[in-house]
């Protein structure tokens, strides 16, 4: 196994560009998601889906601002605009990992996660098991498509694309740890210049999945941004709903067994039926 | 509808919480109707068919037994298809048995239903071709003489467990074995094939129950502790629906027990899992999926309380066999939309999440 | 571990040997220097290879790790970037702003298969924006127009014509139009131009292309030769 | 920046993460304001009001580089007596003529010395004011004497500096908020950062766009800028100028070598049929003998040698009567205007879009219509090459197709990538691209279209007299490949020039104006010195260092800051070590540092010109404004501008309230067009809210080489109209609504997108609202997404130096709903244009 690769995200400077966007559908030749207009601030991709693996958030707020000529309109007055580029996290503990099937989803040597297109045979179960709504099927094409961290570029030595045309380095790309490293020294950084609302998103591996491959430096609740509060990874419950649904099953079983049992009707032919009145 | 600010506080279903555009946080499951929720109500009956089938076997109901396995068959099989009917890629069916995963309920599941599948389709043909008259005496004869082998298996069974699971295959090996020289060798496979599903049947029954808990579905994943007796209710109401329904009714006892039983179970289940789930079960009350679950309610305890009595009535088991049939198929339903829904709602994602989060500070993010 | 896969320590990667060099040949490397694919685990090879012993079960039964390498299917062993596989890289600009961001462009079997930003550039770093991230869809995309087109006088639809055709067509209405606008004087002045012939071009021509414009309307005598720069 | 050049943006987040403090001004809350320190909303159109505050505030609080005001710019300098500011005469400078709507420039000269007279080479009236404009002077700078008058105790009542503070004595805090919407407090706050942050160890930085450049005002906008950063002494030093950044790949490079009107390669002005009878009288009459365009008969001759060859001799005054020549605007619109008249029978429009990019489309659109050939080249089908099919008029009913006589050659174009060739970008930076593959089916490159269209009309050339100068044109290109492809490499070689000894030349200090030199464009020249295509050098910048020279070329002389001689002291010395970039080396007796010092590189700092003096020569070694004819910058202008030597507060043609600084509303010289194709919106309240467009990450210009790409159409689907929450509820429109937007000259609709980041500002008192609209959409054009054509909206109506139109600022209404479809909307415009 090779170091452990992953993606910091830092919002702080992100500039809402969207290469990341065009530059992962380039490299992966993913299809167009269609022509709408959301009227979602600039965001007309909306989220994360089977054709769209990295999504950047456009998020408008407003602050009290002290505007004393504008004060005709200074309360809907936008004056902090968050912009975030969304990725799969390729979680230390996968859901969508954990539940595939087939194997088609597995950890690479770079201890990221991967779809394999040639396996896939489009179950849909990843879908809903992703606490982040990252995976997605493809209509038409039936299989599940995720981020891959451009698994082929980094088997040639290459950082995947998005983060290479990344123009302001808001999506960096390396070893893990190195970027944790970095990730705590920003936001440090980024507090002690007043903005106390820096934190980091998905780097703690005592978080709810195990922290994620690709985390971020978010200036507001990860809610705002569209990501869950609080991830876990649905599998961790997975022993006790096994004894729970073996319960089941054998309360089932002996259910049954009781029914006919009380039925009496051990006995061969059982005429007797006590419910058969 | 008003376009709801992104990062802006909304008034969510029992909190403020605040999303991006109102756009859920999760995706919503993929699987299509009719497909899959009319699958998790034939793995269910086939299952249970399954359970009835051996011990109508095993009691010397042979009318019964017949029935359950046939149903049990059917259930397997067509539920098969149904799921690969399911798959983006269905040519891509047998990759599910590709690798063995015990940490994805679907890879355990398809490893599960293909045994079920296979056992009670080779439990049906054997007692399908013992119906043809060179076999059936031998077969009929066969199946009394094994039913006396295995009480000793299923006892170990009932004493539950894994290490007694294993035990009635053992226990089953041997009460073929044994009488294997005194019938055809079909019967035997078949009864072997029929005592294996006694394994196989309520795990089809009930694994369903973790294939959709063991999501980040709210309404699904927090409900996983009453789920599978959810399922194994609905399960046991809908096979118990169909074997009374197709079984003389002199030898259909049992069926409609199991279908009482199971009815009661089901009605019980789903209550406390709404129970406990709090805001997070809001959606198996409301909209389609509350419409479906209330008429799965009424349909599951009308079936029951009439199965109590439909013995007595052609009519009367007619009515019990389709109200539970409708009610196990509205459940299934109403489940699946539930879960659509919840996923389809940030609020059921965010609200348990921040609250967790708020209740024990300092824990999750830093910051 | 480390040394078997590049280690990309700054967030920005080295780019493999194609970033180096003019656009000439680059060397089909099977796999970049410092991975040994056998140890880096990509490739398997299970003793017995048939058809089943190559499936995962079986693999998985032999103590391979079925969310890992057993898992993997041989396409997955073979997976590189396209990027190697090229015949040529040329060292390019985006064509979009003025930026001047550098960018590589790949092709193979005369297709463009990559574009993307050239590290070594002291202006861009190797990065793009959307639209130079874009620009192998700009050279590629279906909607691209690559036969000349031909509207008559009061004509309603396109027809097609002759690349040479079209030229030696033009060239007559050069010629014929300067010849009939020509102007020896205006306003008691000497002027030698011609207003009836008038030009518009993009700023994303090349210096060299602007050049010749600017040389053969001058020689010819239409002074309305005009450009984006203006707009 | 943010928004629309992403990857330049990264080195403003460098120097942010470095402690530099970003400030962005704007009528809208844009990507790039999300990422600055503090942002300051302004109306459109008011810009010259906040930075002439800027000035005030440092002229009226002594903030400026004194030392490097008074030895690098005309501060000292005295204007002559006849001069008058807007001060006086309410908002014109002394010289307007009423009648011809021009300025006679000659009052604004400097005070005449004794033995020369006042401006010696301005002529008066209408003529000039033509002539100030973009067909003269080009880049090169008006005449001014040498060494005129001066007061280096910046007293004199008449000295620049005086000048100065008296005419932006008005331009206060109070001022910028009644007039631009920004409060004192942020103002104050700008106003502290920008002078603190200026002097000898600092420098400050501005970076415009054509949010600067669209306005009747545009070039006395940059002016504004220029005085501020001359007197903050920021011009000429690491870190500080004031940087354009263009829009296109090569728009640079297209106005280097120009394909524009008034220009020929290198900034040398096009002959004027009024002004230039004969080459020496061209020489006599384009500018001072002083300062490097003193060298322009070097630079003229070597041109005409490079097209001519052996046709061109001295007897024959280097064929400079080959050259056309103007007799005043002959611009874009005026172009239109001419094919609406039907003086202009064919048009090339290559690479461009005018009937989705250009302003007033529909003027566009009948000219193109009223055409008797149109060529037009691109990789797609742009609505230029479509309109006669399906352009906007015909739904109208004002055209039919049937009726258009116009005959259409569309030929598709070569890619970036199919050709190879130089693009100059926003830093003067040549940079080769290599070819990377042949263009497919009939694409061909532009050079191959122009070279063999060349050959083809050359071919058609009678004996006559007016073939000559095409006839005797060098048009001899090697070249290669199917497609006969010219070389690239020959033409740019061409480009830089040729010395006697037939070896490229290495610096345009080596061409001669005796015919022995032959040089394209004297500022490219050195980009193929010593036989190498320099524009090529691909040194990885991490083998050099931050200056990066060894990676393309930069004009002139692979210089990477211009006027860098500023960032020296009079006397040779960095200004800091922080700041040092090039200086005087005494031992080694000339000037080194990190760039190509621009300068003679071995004058001492303190050489003094003789008497009479030519060319550099008379520069002292303390000039480092080596272009202009003193060496200065540039405080106040004494010639060369159309519309007066310093900025004053104007209002856009269209604006919805009045100038409360001068009785004289919009700028007096801006250029309109009195013709039904170019309607104006009257004042008053049918168009009671301010437009501006702009672009979007997502999209390039007009959208030709956006739109029909999947991957940026998605991003930015449809077209949609920023307004205020206030606005939109009091117009009834929700967030994705309809909404129709109306001028007087076309009617669009677009979807709305309902946003805080465009604020209503209080102006004059009053609540104004802005709208914005991004102006990549077409009907058409191979583009996977469409949109009604905003450009369309927007008047004819130009700024008088430059002739660029008023695209940033103008009024429209609002109407909720979709607009009228055919005959209906042109009953619409015409309640709004008479109603």
């Amino acid at each position: 196994m090779a170091e452990r690769m992953g993606f910091f995200t830092d919002t702080s400077v992100c500039i809402g560009c969207k290469a990341c966007e065009v530059a992962c559908k380039e490299w992966n030749q993913l299809p167009d998601d269609g022509f709408v207009f959301e009227a979602t601030s600039y965001d007309n991709t909306g989220m994360l889906g089977a054709s769209t693996w990295r999504h950047v958030a456009f998020i408008e707020q407003s602050r009290p601002v002290q505007l004393p000529s504008a004060d005709d309109g200074a309360e809907d007055s936008v004056d902090r605009w968050l912009m975030a580029s969304d990725v799969c996290k390729h979680c230390t503990h996968a859901a969508c990992l954990d539940v595939c099937p087939t194997g088609a989803l597995f950890r690479t040597e770079f201890d990221t996660v991967v779809v394999q297109s040639d396996i896939c045979n489009g179950c849909g179960y990843c879908v809903p098991a992703c606490p982040y709504g990252v995976i997605d099927r493809r209509e038409g094409d039936g299989r599940a498509w995720k981020c891959t961290m451009c698994y082929d570029r980094q088997l040639g030595g290459l950082e995947p694309a998005c983060a290479k045309a990344c123009p302001t380095d808001s999506i960096q790309f390396g070893p893990l740890d190195e970027l944790r490293e970095r990730a705590e020294e920003r936001v440090a950084r980024l507090r002690a210049d007043g903005h106390e609302e820096a934190r980091l998103y998905g780097e703690s591996p005592s978080d709810g999945v195990g922290g994620a491959g690709a985390f971020f430096l978010l200036l507001d609740e990860p809610e705002v941004y569209g990501l869950p509060p609080d991830p876990v990874v649905t599998t961790r419950d997975l022993p006790a709903m096994w004894r729970w649904a073996g319960a089941a099953a054998l309360s089932l079983a002996g259910t049954v067994a009781l029914a006919f049992l009380k039925d009496g009707s051990l006995r061969r032919g059982g005429r007797h039926h006590r419910w058969g009145r | 509808m008003g376009q709801v600010k992104a990062g802006t506080a909304v008034e969510g279903r029992d909190a403020e919480f605040r999303s991006y555009y109102g756009r859920p946080v999760i995706k919503p499951p993929v699987w299509h109707e009719p497909h899959m929720p009319t699958y998790l109500y034939l793995g269910g009956m086939s299952g249970v068919s399954s359970s009835i089938a051996v011990m109508a076997r095993l009691t010397g109901n042979p009318r019964l037994a017949r029935t359950a396995r046939l149903a049990a068959a059917a259930g397997a099989s067509v539920g098969a298809a149904l799921l690969a009917a399911e798959l983006g890629r269905p040519e891509r069916f047998l990759n599910m048995l590709r690798v063995f995963k015990p940490t994805s309920p679907m890879s355990v599941g398809s490893w599960i239903l293909a045994a079920q599948s296979g056992l009670s389709a080779a439990a049906a043909s054997a007692d399908l071709a013992g119906l043809l008259p060179a076999a059936g005496g031998a077969a009929r004869l066969g199946g009394r003489r094994g039913a006396a082998r295995l009480r000793g298996g299923l006892g170990a069974a009932l004493l539950g467990g894994r290490r007694s699971a294993a035990l009635l295959g053992g226990g089953g090996d041997t009460g073929i074995l044994g009488v294997a020289e005194d019938r055809g060798f079909l019967g035997v496979a078949g009864d072997a094939a029929l005592l294996a599903t006694a394994l196989t049947g309520p795990l089809t029954a009930t694994y369903t129950a973790v294939l959709i808990a063991d999501t980040a579905v709210p309404a699904w994943h927090e409900a996983y502790r009453e789920l599978p007796f959810l399922f194994a209710g609905s399960a046991m109401a809908a096979a118990g629906a169909v074997a009374m329904l197709a079984t003389p009714r002199a030898q259909a006892g049992p069926a409609r027990a199991v279908a009482a039983v199971g009815a009661v179970v089901e009605t019980a289940a789903g209550t406390l899992m709404e129970r406990r789930l709090g805001m997070v079960g809001r959606p198996y009350r409301e909209g389609r999926a509350g419409r479906l679950m209330g008429t799965a309610r009424m349909l599951t305890a009308g079936g029951g309380l009439l199965a109590a009595v439909a013995g007595r009535s052609r009519v009367l088991t007619a009515l019990s066999g389709l109200a539970l049939t409708a009610g196990s198929l509205c459940t299934r339903f109403g489940v699946l939309e539930a879960g659509r829904a919840s996923a389809a709602d940030p609020a059921y994602t965010i609200v348990p999440q921040r609250d967790r989060l708020d209740a024990v500070p300092g824990e999750g993010l830093q910051g | 571990m480390s040394g078997r896969v590049r280690r990309v320590s700054s967030g920005r990667a080295r780019i493999g040997p194609a970033s180096r060099g003019t656009a000439a040949t680059v060397a089909r490397i099977p796999h970049p220097p410092g991975i040994d694919p056998e140890k880096a685990g990509m490739t398997r090879v299970v003793p017995g290879s048939g058809w089943l012993a190559r499936w995962p079960v079986i693999r998985q039964l032999k103590g391979e790790d079925p969310r890992g390498s057993a898992a993997r299917s041989a396409r997955t062993d073979a997976l590189r970037p396209r990027t190697e596989r090229a015949d040529k890289v040329a060292r390019s600009v985006c064509p979009y702003c003025a930026v001047g961001c550098g960018q590589l462009v790949y092709v193979e079997d005369g297709r463009v298969t990559q574009i993307e930003g050239d590290p070594d550039s002291p202006i861009s770093r190797g990065r793009l924006c959307p639209k130079g991230s874009a620009s192998k869809q700009l050279v590629t995309h279906p909607g691209r127009q690559t036969r000349v087109l031909y509207r008559r006088p009061y004509g309603t639809e396109w027809e097609p014509l002759d690349l040479d055709t079209a030229m030696e067509m033009i060239a007559d209405r050069v010629v014929r139009t300067r010849r009939e606008t020509w102007e020896q004087t205006c306003e008691g002045r000497v002027v030698r131009r011609t207003m009836g012939i008038a030009g518009l071009g993009g700023a994303t021509l090349d210096d060299e292309e602007n050049y010749l414009m600017k040389k053969l309307y001058t020689a010819l005598g239409a002074v309305q030769i005009e450009n984006q720069a203006r707009i | 920046m943010a928004e629309c050049h992403p990857v330049g943006f990264q080195w403003v987040m460098e120097a942010k993460a470095r402690g530099a403090r970003v400030f962005h001004v704007d009528p809208r809350f844009t990507r790039t304001s999300a990422l600055a320190d503090r942002y300051l909303p302004i109306r459109a159109g008011s810009d010259i009001v906040l930075l002439g505050a800027l000035i005030n505030h440092v002229l009226e609080n002594g903030l400026d580089f004194r030392e490097y005001v008074l030895a690098y710019t005309n501060a000292a300098t005295i204007v002559s007596e006849d001069f008058r500011d807007t001060e006086d005469l309410d908002g014109l400078f002394s010289g307007w003529d009423p009648d011809t709507a021009t300025y006679d420039p000659r009052s604004w000269a400097y005070a005449s010395t004794e033995e020369q007279p006042p401006a010696e080479h301005v002529e008066g009236g209408r003529r000039h004011a033509e002539a100030a404009g973009p067909e003269t002077y080009g880049a090169g700078g008006a005449a001014a004497h040498p060494s005129p008058q001066t007061d280096p105790t910046l007293t004199h009542p008449r000295c620049v500096y005086q000048i100065l503070r008296r005419h932006f004595a008005r331009y206060t805090p109070e001022l910028v908020e009644r007039l631009c919407g920004i409060p004192a407090a942020a103002f104050a706050e700008l106003a502290e950062a920008v002078t603190a942050n200026s002097g000898r160890e600092r420098t400050t930085a501005w970076v415009y766009s054509v949010g600067w450049t669209q306005h009747t005002v545009g070039a006395q906008y940059i002016r504004t800028a220029s005085i501020l950063q001359l007197l903050l002494g920021n011009m000429g030093r690491p870190g500080g100028g004031i940087m354009a950044l263009r829009g296109h790949a090569s728009i640079q490079g297209s106005t280097d070598i120009p394909t524009l009107f008034n220009i020929l390669p290198g900034y040398l002005a096009m002959p004027h049929a009024h002004r230039h009878d004969n080459l020496e009288h061209y020489l006599e009459r384009e500018g001072g003998e002083t300062g490097f365009w003193g060298n322009r008969r070097s630079y003229l001759v070597s041109l005409l040698k490079a097209w001519w060859g052996e046709a061109a001799t001295e007897d024959n005054d280097y064929c400079f009567g080959h050259l056309p020549r103007l007799t005043g605007d002959h611009g874009h619109y005026t172009t239109v205007m001419g094919q609406i008249d039907g003086t202009v029978k064919g048009y090339f429009v290559i690479g461009e879009n005018p009937a989705v990019g250009s302003s007033g489309g529909r003027a566009q659109r009948l000219g193109l219509a009223n055409l008797d050939w149109l060529v037009v080249r691109d990789l797609t089908l742009v609505e230029t090459a479509t309109f006669w099919r399906d352009g906007p008029e015909l739904e109208t009913g004002e055209m039919r197709t049937e009726d258009i006589g116009t005959e259409v050659f569309f030929l598709p174009a070569a890619s970036h990538v199919e050709k190879e060739g130089t693009f100059t970008n926003t830093q003067r930076l040549l940079q080769w691209r290599e070819k990377a593959l042949d263009p497919p089916g009939d694409c061909r490159s532009d050079l191959w279209f122009y070279y063999h269209l060349g050959k083809l009309v050359r071919r058609r050339l009678s004996d006559d007299e007016i073939d000559r100068p095409p006839r005797e044109l060098t048009w001899d290109y090697p070249e290669h490949g199917a497609h006969r492809e010219p070389s690239a490499e020959a033409v740019l070689r061409e480009i830089n020039g040729v010395g006697p000894d037939g070896r490229a030349l290495s610096s345009s200090t080596q061409l001669r104006a005796d015919g022995s030199t032959t040089c394209g464009c004297w500022i490219y020249c050195g980009v193929y010195a010593d036989e190498v295509n320099q524009a090529a050098r691909r040194r990885p910048r991490s083998e050099q260092d931050v200056v990066a020279p060894e990676w393309g070329w930069a004009w002139p002389a692979n210089r990477r800051i211009l006027y860098n001689r500023a960032s020296a002291d009079p006397e040779g010395r960095p200004w800091s070590e922080r700041k040092a970039y090039v200086w005087w080396d005494p031992e080694r007796g000339e000037w080194t540092g990190h760039d190509v010092p621009d300068c003679e590189i071995g004058k001492p700092p303190d050489y003094l010109p003789p008497e009479g003096a030519r060319a550099q020569d008379a520069l002292a070694g303390t000039d480092p404004f080596i272009m202009q004819s003193d060496g200065k910058g540039w405080l106040y202008v004494p010639s060369g501008l159309a519309d007066g030597p310093l900025p004053a507060h104007y209002e856009p043609h269209e604006s919805p309230v009045a100038n409360i600084l001068y009785g004289q509303r919009a700028n007096p010289a801006r250029r309109t067009y009195d013709r039904p194709e170019s309607p104006y919106n009257r004042p008053g309240p049918l168009f009671p809210y301010v437009l501006t467009t702009y672009r979007l990450t997502e999209h390039h210009t007009a959208g030709g080489m956006s739109r029909p790409l999947a991957y940026l159409a998605e991003l930015q689907p449809e077209l949609f109209c920023e307004m205020d929450p206030r606005l939109a509820a009091r117009l009834g429109l929700g967030n994705g609504d309809w909404a129709t937007i109306v001028t007087s000259r076309t009617v669009v609709e677009a979807r709305v997108l309902v946003t805080g980041r465009v604020r209503p500002l209080r102006v004059e008192g009053r609540v104004i609202h802005q709208i914005g609209l991004p102006y990549h959409w077409g009907w058409g054009g191979g583009g996977l997404v469409t949109g009604d054509v905003v450009n369309d909206l927007m008047p004819l109506v130009l700024d008088p130096n430059v002739y660029i139109q008023e695209g940033k600022a103008m009024t429209c209404d609002v109407r909720p709903g979709r607009r009228p479809r055919g005959r209906a909307l042109l009953d619409l415009l015409e309640t709004y244009r008479h109603g």
